[in-house]
This record gives C-alpha cells, sequence and structure tokens, in this order.
C-alpha cells in the first residue's frame, strides 16, 4: 500500500545523488526521486533533513559572505543597502529556520528512534509530510526575493511596522512560508513526542533515555507551545497588511511594541529550541570519549526543564531599550540572570565528566570540546546582555552579534557537526577520514573566532547592527571579522567532501563504533539497516 | 592528539589576553556624563567577574584535557554524582548575580529618573535623519547626514567622521538636565550616543523618555540603532555640548535666525534664489530616496523627473509634499519645513532635470495654505 | 514490512492519545496568541506599560486635592503623513495639584479642499504616569470627521490621581493626528491656491 | 506531596540526586509534577515581581 500523498516537485535534484548511496537494500517499489518523496523511514527521512539543512546552510552562508564581503572595507562597493537588507534578513531567516532547526530535527529522526528502540517514528506518513514542507517553504521565501520590491528586508525579527506598513509587496509570500515552515516543525515536534512518549523499548523509563532524547522531548514541548505563537503574530501581521486591522499600527490605535512582545515570546523558547538539542549531542559526545558515566544525568535533565520553563518569562530581555517601565526592565533582567544558573550547570557537569576521566579526541569530540568553550564564551557575553543598564550600551550593536553568534554558530552548528561526525559511522558503516576531519575542525575553530570575536569590540566600540556601511574606526575588526567568515565558509567545503568520501567508503565500522558508547543505537549494525527495532530490543537499563 | 593539545591551549590563551590588551577603541566608551561612568564600571565589573570564572571553568578543563588522557594512560574513574559540589556550584553563581543585580538596579533606576529636567528636546525619528524640537523655545531642525555620497560610493577619499557627521548638530549645553522626549514619524528608530549612554527607541504613535547631564563640552557622535529601512546606517546623531554661556548665545542666535526666516516669507522671491535654496533642501532631505538625479527607485521611491502628474499638476505636487503619504515613506513636511523651505524645493523639483515647467512658488502662497 | 511496522504503530493507543493532546495544545497556544493581545492592553493600562492611555472615558473621582505638590502638564501635538490637518492646543503647559481637574482646548483645521477623518492618538510619558491619568473628556476617544476647511475645538478634561508617584513632576501628553481610512476619496485635482482659506 | 515540591524546586536549580529521580519517576504521576511546577512557576514570577517592585521604589 503505497502512501497516498500529492505529487511534491524534488527541489534538491542533487540530493537524492548525495544520499542514495545509502541504504540500497530497500524493497518496496518506487525508485529514484519517487521512493524519496513518498518514503516513510524515519532513516531515509532523516537523512532528506540531514541534506535539506547542509543545503540551507550553504544558501545562507553565501548570503553571510555577502554581507561579510560588503563590510569588507568601508564604503558601498558590491551591494546596494536595500539589497543588504534583503541579506541580512535572509541569512538570518535561512539559518534559523532552515539550516539549524531541521538539521536538528534529522538528527531527531534518525537517532531517537534508534536511541529508545523504536522501529520507526510514531506516525511515518506525517513525518514525510512535514519534511516536504519545508522545500516548499524555502523555495517560496527564496523566491521572494526575485519578486517586485525585493524579499523580505526587516530584519528575521521582521519587526513591525517596517514589516507590515513599509514592507515590500513580497511580504504576504513571506508570511506563507514561514507558516509552512512553522506547521512544518509543529507537526515533526509532535511525531517526535508521540515517538517517545509512546515507543520505547520495553522496560526503558523516562529517566533511562539519553540525553539527546531528553532534550529532544523537552525542545519538542517548546515548539508545540511557541510555534502557534509564531503563526499568531505572523497571522496578524497579514491582517494588518492586507485586511486593514491595526495590531500593530498605532495610527489605528495598535501598539508596535506589542509585536515585539508577541514575538519574543516565541522568539525567546525559539533561542533554546536551537540549543537544548545541541547540549543533548553533547552529553552524548563527551562521556563517549572521556570513558565515563555522565556527571550528574538527573541534574541535566531538571536542568533542561528548568530552563525549557524559565525561557519563558525572560523574553522582554531583547527589548530593555523600547520604553519598559522600570518594573518591568527589573524583573526581566532578574529572571534572565536565573536562568544563566541551570545553563551554568550544564556545562560545570560537563567538565567534571572529563575530570578523571580517560580522554581521547576524535573528531566528534573535538568538536564536542569546542562546543563547551566557545558557546560558554556566548554565555558569558549573554550574561553581561542580561545588565539591563549596561544593555542600554550593548542593545543593537556588534556586539549582540557577536553573543549569539557564539551561541549559534560555535554553539548549535558545531553541536550539529560533533553529533554528525558521532553518527556518521552508525549511518553510512565508514568511519569519517581523520585527516580532513581534523582539518575541518581546526578551520573551522580557527575561521569562527576570526569572524566573531572581533564583533565584540566592534559593538563595544559602537558599530550597530544591520548596517551595510560603517564609519572608519571600525574598519580594522570588519577586516578580520570578514577573512574569518570567507575561511569559515570555506572550511565548510571540507565538511561536505568528508561526508561524501564517508559515504562513499572508508574504515568500516563495526555496530559499536566507539570504545565508550553505550546507547542503544550501537545495539544494530552499521551502517544501521533500513529497517531496525522491529522486535523490541531487550533494554537492561543501565545505571545512568 | 599533543600536538591538538598545544593548539587548543594556544587558542584559548588567545582568547584570554585579547580582552587584557583592551585598549580604549576596542572598548565601551566610559563617556561623558555620570550614567555613562556607571554602565561603563558595571560593564568591567561583569567583564572581570566572566573572566575570573572563565579561567577557573577552562582552566578545569584544560587540566583535564592534558591530565586525564588515555595517551598518558588515564584510567576512568566512575564518579558520577555529588550532591554537595553541585549545589555549591548552583549556589555560587547565584550569589555573585545577586551581588550584581543589586548595583545594576541602582543605576536603573537613576537612568529612569527624569524628573526635575532644564530643557526638554523633542527627538523624532523620521526615514532617514532626526529632528529635534526644543519645546518652548520655537526652535526646531532636521539633522541629515552630511557625508557626501561620492565618499561612500568611493569617489573621493573618506573623512574623519565618515558616515559619522550631520548638517545640523543637536546642540545641548553642559551641566543641565536635558529630558528627552522620543518618537518617531513612520517606522521604530532608535537613538543613540554611547558617550552619552543614550539609547532609546523612538516607536510611532508612542513617546519614551530618557536623559542627560553632559558633564564635559564637545562633539559626541551616535547612530541609529534600530534597522529602519534602507538608509538605516546613514542616519548619524551628532551632539554638541556647549558650555551654558554659550549654548544661552546659541539658542537665542537660532531663534532670532527663525524669525529672520519667517520674514522672508512674506517677499517675493526669485526663481534663481528658490532655485539654489531648494537644490541644497532637496540634497539634504530628498535625495536619499528620490535620488541626486531624481530618478528615484521604483516601487518605493518614485521618479520625480519626467514624472508627468507632478509636471501637470501643482496642486497635486503640493499636496504629496505638505502632507506626506500615509504608509509610505513619504513623510507630511508641513510641520518640518518651513515656508521658504517648502517652496524653494517644490520649485527646484519642478525645473530640475527637465522637468521645465518654469513655475516658481513663493513662500507665501505655502505660507498662506498652511496659516490657521 | 513498513506497512506492518506502520499499522502497529498507528494501533498504538498511546500515540493517538499524545497527538490529540498535543494538537489541543497547539490549538490553544494559537488562540492564547490571539488573548494576548487584549490581555496586553488590560496589562497596560493597569501597570501603566508603554504610556498606553485608557481609551474611554473616565468618571472624575472626587479626592482631596494635594495642594503641596504642583505637576506640570505638558501638550504636544504632532501631525502624520496623509492628513492635512492642523492640530494646536491653546496652552503648551498646565500646572495641576493632583487630584485637580482641568480642561485644555485644543483646535483643529482641516487645511484642504475634501472632508477627511482623523483620531488623535495619545501617549504618556513618563509611561507610569498613565494610568494615574484620568481622562473625562476627550476627543481621543473618538474619529473625528472634518468638512474643507473646517475648524474645530474640542476641549480634554483631564485629572492627575493624588497617588501620582511622588517622583512625578512633568506629564507629557503628546497627540499625534492619523488619518482614518473610511470612505477614501479618489485622490483629484485641486483649485491651485487658497485652498484652505474658506472660512 | 513534599517529595514532589521538593523535587521540582530541585528541578528549579538543576541539582538532583540519583536516588532521588529514582523515585520520582518510580512514584509520583507526571500531572503532579507539572501541576507543581506550573504552580511554582508561578510563584517564582510572583516572586521575582515583588522583588522588582520593591527594587523600583
Amino acid at each position: 500500500m503505497a502512501p497516498k500523498l500529492p505529487p511534491h516537485h524534488p527541489l534538491e535534484q542533487s540530493t537524492s545523488a548525495v544520499a542514495g548511496g545509502q541504504a540500497s537494500a530497500h524493497h518496496s517499489p518506487p525508485r529514484g526521486i519517487m521512493r524519496w518523496l513518498l518514503t516513510t523511514n524515519h532513516k531515509e527521512i532523516g537523512s532528506l533533513y540531514l541534506i535539506f539543512s547542509l543545503v540551507m546552510f550553504f544558501i545562507g552562508g553565501i548570503f553571510a559572505l555577502v554581507v561579510r564581503a560588503e563590510l569588507f572595507q568601508p564604503g558601498l562597493q558590491l551591494v546596494q543597502p536595500e539589497f543588504f537588507n534583503q541579506m541580512t534578513t535572509m541569512h538570518g531567516l535561512i539559518m534559523v529556520f532552515g539550516a539549524v532547526m531541521p538539521a536538528f530535527t534529522g538528527l531527531a529522526n534518525w537517532m531517537i528512534p534508534l536511541q529508545v528502540g523504536a522501529p520507526d517514528m510514531a506516525l511515518p506518513r506525517l513525518n514525510n509530510f512535514s519534511f516536504w514542507l519545508l522545500p516548499v517553504a524555502f523555495a517560496l521565501l527564496l523566491s521572494t526575493m526575485l519578486m517586485p520590491g525585493g524579499g523580505p528586508n526587516f530584519g528575521w525579527t521582521f519587526y513591525a511596522p517596517l514589516s507590515t506598513t513599509y514592507a515590500p509587496p513580497s511580504t504576504t509570500f513571506f508570511i506563507l512560508s514561514l507558516h509552512i515552515a512553522g506547521i512544518s516543525s509543529i507537526l515533526g515536534a509532535i511525531n517526535i513526542v508521540a515517538t517517545i512518549l509512546n515507543m520505547r523499548a520495553p522496560g526503558m523509563r523516562l529517566m533511562d533515555m539519553p540525553l539527546f532524547v531528553w532534550t529532544w522531548l523537552i525542545t519538542a514541548f517548546l515548539l508545540i507551545a511557541v510555534m502557534p505563537v509564531l503563526a499568531g503574530v505572523i497571522t496578524m501581521m497579514l491582517m494588518d497588511i492586507n485586511f486593514g486591522t491595526s495590531f500593530f499600527n498605532a495610527a489605528g490605535g495598535g501598539d508596535p511594541v506589542l509585536f515585539q512582545h508577541l514575538f519574543w515570546f516565541f522568539g525567546h523558547p525559539e533561542v533554546y529550541i536551537m540549543i537544548l538539542p545541541a547540549f543533548g549531542i553533547v552529553s552524548a559526545i563527551i562521556p563517549t570519549f572521556a570513558r565515563k558515566r555522565l556527571f550528574g544525568y538527573a541534574s541535566m535533565v531538571y536542568a533542561t526543564a528548568s530552563i525549557a520553563v524559565l525561557s519563558f518569562l525572560v523574553w522582554a530581555h531583547h527589548m530593555f531599550v523600547v520604553g519598559l517601565p522600570l518594573v518591568a526592565e527589573l524583573f526581566f533582567m532578574y529572571t534572565t540572570m536565573l536562568i544563566a544558573v541551570p545553563t551554568g550547570v550544564k556545562v560545570f557537569n560537563w567538565i567534571t565528566t572529563l575530570f578523571r576521566g580517560s580522554i581521547t579526541f576524535e573528531p566528534p569530540m573535538l568538536f564536542a570540546l569546542a562546543f563547551v568553550v566557545l558557546f560558554t564564551i556566548g554565555g558569558f557575553s549573554g550574561l553581561m546582555l542580561a545588565i539591563a543598564p549596561a544593555d542600554f550600551q550593548y542593545h543593537d550593536t556588534y556586539f549582540v552579534v557577536a553573543h549569539f553568534h557564539y551561541v549559534l554558530v560555535p554553539g548549535a552548528v558545531f553541536a550539529i557537526m560533533a553529533g554528525v561526525y558521532y553518527w556518521l559511522p552508525k549511518w553510512t558503516g565508514h568511519y569519517p577520514n581523520v585527516k580532513l576531519s581534523q582539518w575541518h575542525f581546526w578551520l573551522s575553530v580557527i575561521g569562527v573566532n576570526l569572524t566573531f570575536f572581533p564583533m565584540h569590540f566592534s559593538g563595544l566600540a559602537g558599530m550597530p547592527r544591520r548596517i551595510p556601511d560603517y564609519a572608519l574606526q571600525f574598519a580594522d575588526f570588519n577586516l578580520v571579522s570578514s577573512l574569518g567568515a570567507l575561511l569559515f565558509g570555506a572550511s565548510q567545503l571540507v565538511f561536505v567532501a568528508v561526508v561524501i568520501l564517508c559515504v562513499r567508503g572508508g574504515e568500516k565500522a563495526p555496530a559499536k563504533a566507539w570504545e565508550g558508547a553505550e546507547d542503544l543505537e550501537w545495539s544494530v549494525p552499521s551502517p544501521a539497516p533500513l529497517h531496525t527495532f522491529d522486535t523490541p530490543p531487550n533494554f537492561r537499563p543501565h545505571e545512568h | 592528539m599533543r600536538k591538538s593539545l598545544v593548539w587548543m591551549t594556544g587558542c584559548l590563551g588567545f582568547a584570554l589576553m585579547v580582552p587584557l590588551a583592551m585598549a580604549n577603541a576596542w572598548n565601551m566608551p566610559v563617556g561623558v556624563t555620570d550614567v555613562s561612568r556607571e554602565i561603563h564600571s558595571l560593564h568591567m565589573i561583569i567583564f572581570w567577574i566572566c573572566v575570573v570564572i572563565g579561567v577557573v571553568v577552562f582552566g578545569v578543563m584544560f587540566y583535564s584535557l592534558f591530565r586525564f588522557r588515555r595517551s598518558q594512560g588515564a584510567k576512568a574513574s566512575n564518579f558520577h554524582e555529588n550532591t554537595t559540589v553541585e549545589v555549591i556550584w548552583t549556589a555560587v553563581p547565584l550569589l555573585i548575580l545577586v551581588g550584581m543585580a543589586i548595583p545594576a538596579t541602582a543605576t536603573l533606576k537613576k537612568m529612569y529618573d527624569a524628573s526635575d529636567a532644564e530643557l526638554d528636546i523633542m527627538i523624532t525619528g523620521q526615514q532617514w535623519r532626526w529632528r529635534y524640537e526644543y519645546l518652548g523655545e520655537d526652535v526646531a531642525f532636521n539633522s541629515n547626514m552630511s557625508t557626501p555620497r561620492a565618499q561612500i560610493q568611493g569617489d573621493e577619499p573618506r573623512g574623519e567622521h565618515y558616515l559619522l557627521e550631520v548638517d545640523e548638530p543637536l546642540v545641548l549645553p553642559v551641566n543641565r538636565k536635558v529630558r528627552f522626549l522620543m518618537t518617531a514619524d513612520d517606522v521604530i528608530h532608535s537613538w543613540w550616543v554611547p558617550d552619552l549612554a543614550v539609547k532609546q527607541d523612538t516607536i510611532p504613535g508612542f513617546i519614551n523618555e530618557n536623559w542627560v547631564r553632559i558633564n564635559e563640552p564637545g562633539i559626541y557622535r551616535g547612530q541609529c540603532t534600530e534597522l529602519c529601512g534602507m538608509d538605516h546606517g546613514f542616519m548619524p546623531i551628532v551632539v554638541e555640548a556647549l558650555e551654558e554661556e554659550e549654548f544661552d548665545a546659541w539658542l537665542a542666535e537660532r531663534k532670532e535666525a527663525a524669525e529672520q526666516e519667517a520674514m522672508g516669507v512674506d517677499r517675493e522671491w526669485e526663481l534663481e534664489e528658490l532655485m539654489e535654496r531648494g537644490e541644497a533642501v532637496y540634497g539634504s532631505i530628498c535625495a536619499s530616496c528620490h535620488q541626486a538625479e531624481g530618478q528615484g527607485a521604483p516601487p518605493a521611491f518614485p521618479a520625480l523627473a519626467d514624472n508627468q502628474q507632478l509636471i501637470d499638476d501643482l496642486d497635486w505636487h503640493l499636496d504629496k509634499i505638505l502632507n506626506g503619504v500615509s504608509g509610505s515613506a513619504m513623510p507630511a513636511f508641513r510641520g518640518t519645513l518651513n515656508p521658504v523651505e517648502i517652496a524653494a524645493v517644490t520649485t527646484w523639483t519642478r525645473n530640475a532635470w527637465g522637468n521645465d515647467t518654469g513655475d516658481a512658488v513663493q513662500p507665501a502662497e505655502i505660507a498662506e495654505r498652511l496659516s490657521d | 514490512m513498513t506497512q506492518g511496522g506502520q499499522s502497529q504503530h498507528k494501533a498504538n493507543p498511546g500515540v493517538r492519545r499524545t497527538v490529540v493532546r498535543t494538537v489541543a495544545a497547539l490549538v490553544g497556544m494559537f488562540a492564547f496568541a490571539f488573548a494576548l493581545v487584549p490581555l496586553y492592553d488590560v496589562f497596560c493600562q493597569v501597570t501603566g506599560l508603554n504610556g498606553k492611555v485608557n481609551n474611554s472615558a473616565q468618571s472624575i473621582i472626587h479626592e482631596e486635592v494635594d495642594e503641596s505638590r504642583m505637576v506640570t502638564v505638558q501638550f504636544i501635538t504632532r501631525g502624520s503623513s496623509g492628513l492635512p490637518w492642523r492640530m494646536d492646543v491653546e496652552t503648551r503647559q498646565v500646572r495641576v495639584h493632583p487630584g485637580q481637574s482641568a480642561e485644555v482646548n485644543f483646535a483643529f483645521h482641516n487645511q484642504s479642499v475634501e472632508g477627511n477623518w482623523g483620531r488623535a492618538v495619545p501617549s504618556v510619558s513618563p509611561s507610569n504616569a498613565s494610568r494615574h491619568l484620568r481622562k473625562i473628556n476627550c476627543f481621543c476617544f473618538d474619529e473625528q470627521h472634518l468638512e474643507a476647511g473646517e475648524r474645530l475645538e474640542l476641549p480634554l478634561v483631564f485629572q492627575l490621581a493624588r497617588d501620582l508617584p511622588d517622583d512625578i513632576n512633568t506629564v507629557t501628553l503628546v497627540y499625534t493626528l492619523y488619518p482614518v481610512t473610511r470612505d477614501e476619496a479618489p485622490l483629484q485635482a485641486r483649485a491651485t491656491t487658497g485652498n484652505g482659506e474658506e472660512t | 506531596m513534599w517529595g514532589v515540591i521538593k523535587s521540582v524546586l530541585a528541578a528549579f536549580f538543576g541539582v538532583q540526586r540519583e536516588r532521588q529521580r529514582q523515585e520520582d519517576f518510580e512514584n509520583g504521576s507526571p500531572v503532579a509534577f507539572i501541576i507543581v511546577g506550573v504552580v511554582l512557576a508561578v510563584v517564582l514570577v510572583v516572586v521575582v515581581a515583588l522583588v522588582a517592585v520593591q527594587a523600583s521604589r
């Protein structure tokens, strides 16, 4: 019984070629493109998600490089301000909604059934649907750039009224594409919750689950809680633009600041949506290569829950300069400082896990360690930003840009890469090439720091965000940043090479590819056959 | 693997050394107000707290990485829990943060106390300029970026204050408490001068408040910090802080100049005179959107050159200038330009770039339209 | 095998229950997003967040006038694009005691040759003063229509509550005139000069 | 009940003992934890808000 799905047009022709090599022992009839269009297998859908997000990572990265190239030196050389604004906006939207979130969903698709001992996701056809919404959404989003008046140019935070009354005509399509992407993540989240809660191997209690599963469970709840709020906000925008309502329009009795409250009520939990699964990945990798149980497993779970709850109480720290009353400023300053505590607990736990371990430095470990260091640096600048009076100086400067890029690039993105290196042997049956991986790692680390560290200084010295040209005193910092960005961007080509080589061949990996790895996924052969755990595994709750 | 470690330590060292080597141009300015000094010291305190925590945490981490390498025969131990340690490392950061919250609260309260100001200034953000009104003093003017486009395009060498210079700076007295009332005409802007530690969003339809008391005379520069459309990067702020007597003299002079200008309304202006004035007004107010040659940037910014409706219909043309276009970047200039400027710029746009209507719009005519 | 696996999961009542619950939560959160709009208004009025002003008439509360304090109330009027009106206030500022009520007149003048609808949107600074400002009579509650060249004078009657925080000694009330698009008149050519002079 | 509250409080701090969480996940129903969690979150909001109001005076 072939699942009945509307025919979709494949948007990345090349994608199937890359992943086509693996899992050829499929016995159901559809072949070629149809097979990928109709697949309901969690591993294939996981691969599709990962490839999609890699493509988006490069598209968003090219946009970032356009931005960095324009900022290479003072003056307007390559692009005009109008296009520059589209580049910064699209870079943000694509990286957040197209690269980081789908990458985590892809890892979840691949690994959660394997880690809980389930044969597939709970809702396989829904899984297929939620993936194929994504290419549609992003094709639509990218196509807005070709429409008259250009694509979205109001920043990824799309503050009203710049994004409503003063927006280009294509904004309606931007809203539509965001709706579709939002539905995709919601459906993905429902699927993940349903899988985790109902399909665990017999005997596996919640507290026996690997942390990646735990963090994703909490992330999925966050998604279910806040994606509808985003949908609500953009629906209000749509109504303001097309149906003459005045949610955010002062002229009609609305309030532009309301938009920011609603957006950040979604937006701050969204930040954690992009980092909690990263915590889970790192919490799997560090114990593996330290050959020592994760320190404070229970605390890690509790701290994740705590962060998730607190993330709903801090949104207005993005709005310290919009003119909030003093009481509100104090409230959000205090809650923001509080959230630093459970985050700190996690870092301490990782480091204590390393302490008196037996440590080796395989590629996944390198990325995980860099994550701990560089994410913590991002956390420090976050702590500084929490101090409301000082935020009056930091807000909307490159200091903020440095902060969230430290959290998202060597934070979320490095964790994703660590996860990919960690699980590639399971996916392909081969170890990734060590030499190339190390090149990728060191070039990335150097590139990331060259790009984002100087931004702290340019921000403190007074350079605002989202400007296409800048005063001369910022020139040196920007030059270094641009060179670093080029290095970082180029070094991701090495990553692609590693992945392709690893799919095609390389040193064979056994079922338990890493000596210290303990979770269920290492009990199935490498590469993981298309169908695993058709009969539930014997799960022995090993002491966490 | 030893090599990796050396590398990693090197990188960390680099990351830690750089902030230590911070020179002034690399750090937040101390500024010239009491509040800016307090903010700077909060910034430095929290920065050093982060550095200390960082040194401890990364110190332990790199010690572990170095000491417990398997290549050196490290055997993993099996501990995985210690409630005492966990409680300590939860409680200590909490205490540090409480300690940090106290001075931060005090500074914030100070920043929010705009009472007893001696001078009120209304700051209005507009795509893409600032307007300053000295409330109760009948002095008001627009402040536009004065960096020539040729410098931005690289056709001319860039000046010292590239992108941070304006035609009319906001002039303020030192040692007087000045209250800012801030709003915007179109989208949200944000008025920021780092040396004054004032950053406040200007929101259409709503007003925000902030205040400053400058301690030292001087020229302080800043920029718009909220993305506000195409020329967001090109709406700088310049504040000129004068000694009190100098400021009073300046204010009196501005009042007189405004009166002079008002008198100019009554007389008949020659076409050339209007054109000369109009070109200047166009250059500072209109050219950023409608472009130097009037070609515009459709669809957002319509062309003025060869615009048949403009050429045929003076009244339509004046209506657009005086009243603006709702929901677009075209503001109403009825309140922000004086009749002379409006007449001049109308005349210029009706006669430049081949729009040879020959119309000379008289200031008196504009004044009559706007009179109550 | 895929099919077998699928129907097996489908049959799992736990999955169905989870899906039903999460979808219910989704719908709830979507509705909550819209509920936040009125909630925000209520919250603003209660806390004075953002200088939003209660847009309905309040009744005067007779309370003892606090003779010991004087508060300056400033008035600022602003135009906006698309509305050819002029709005003036008879006095730039008044000084009142908390508890005392005062009346100030605002003049509106439509300087175009056609009738338009407009509305004056108020905002108060400092924002925490807004809930201590009672407006008993205000043009800002309604949309106004002015015929071509029409003039209109409307009073604002207000009272500052006695419990106005001590540190507030100046309250600024800003009105921004916005056009109201009702039955939009087509843009037509107009007579050349003296349009606003039909008084 | 007290045990549930203690566990949720521990969650807010992010510190929990292995033995305690074993008990949590064997005895308590998740509903109790969620309710207590929400209540305590509200309490936290109120406490922080009161501190903020007090501090702003």
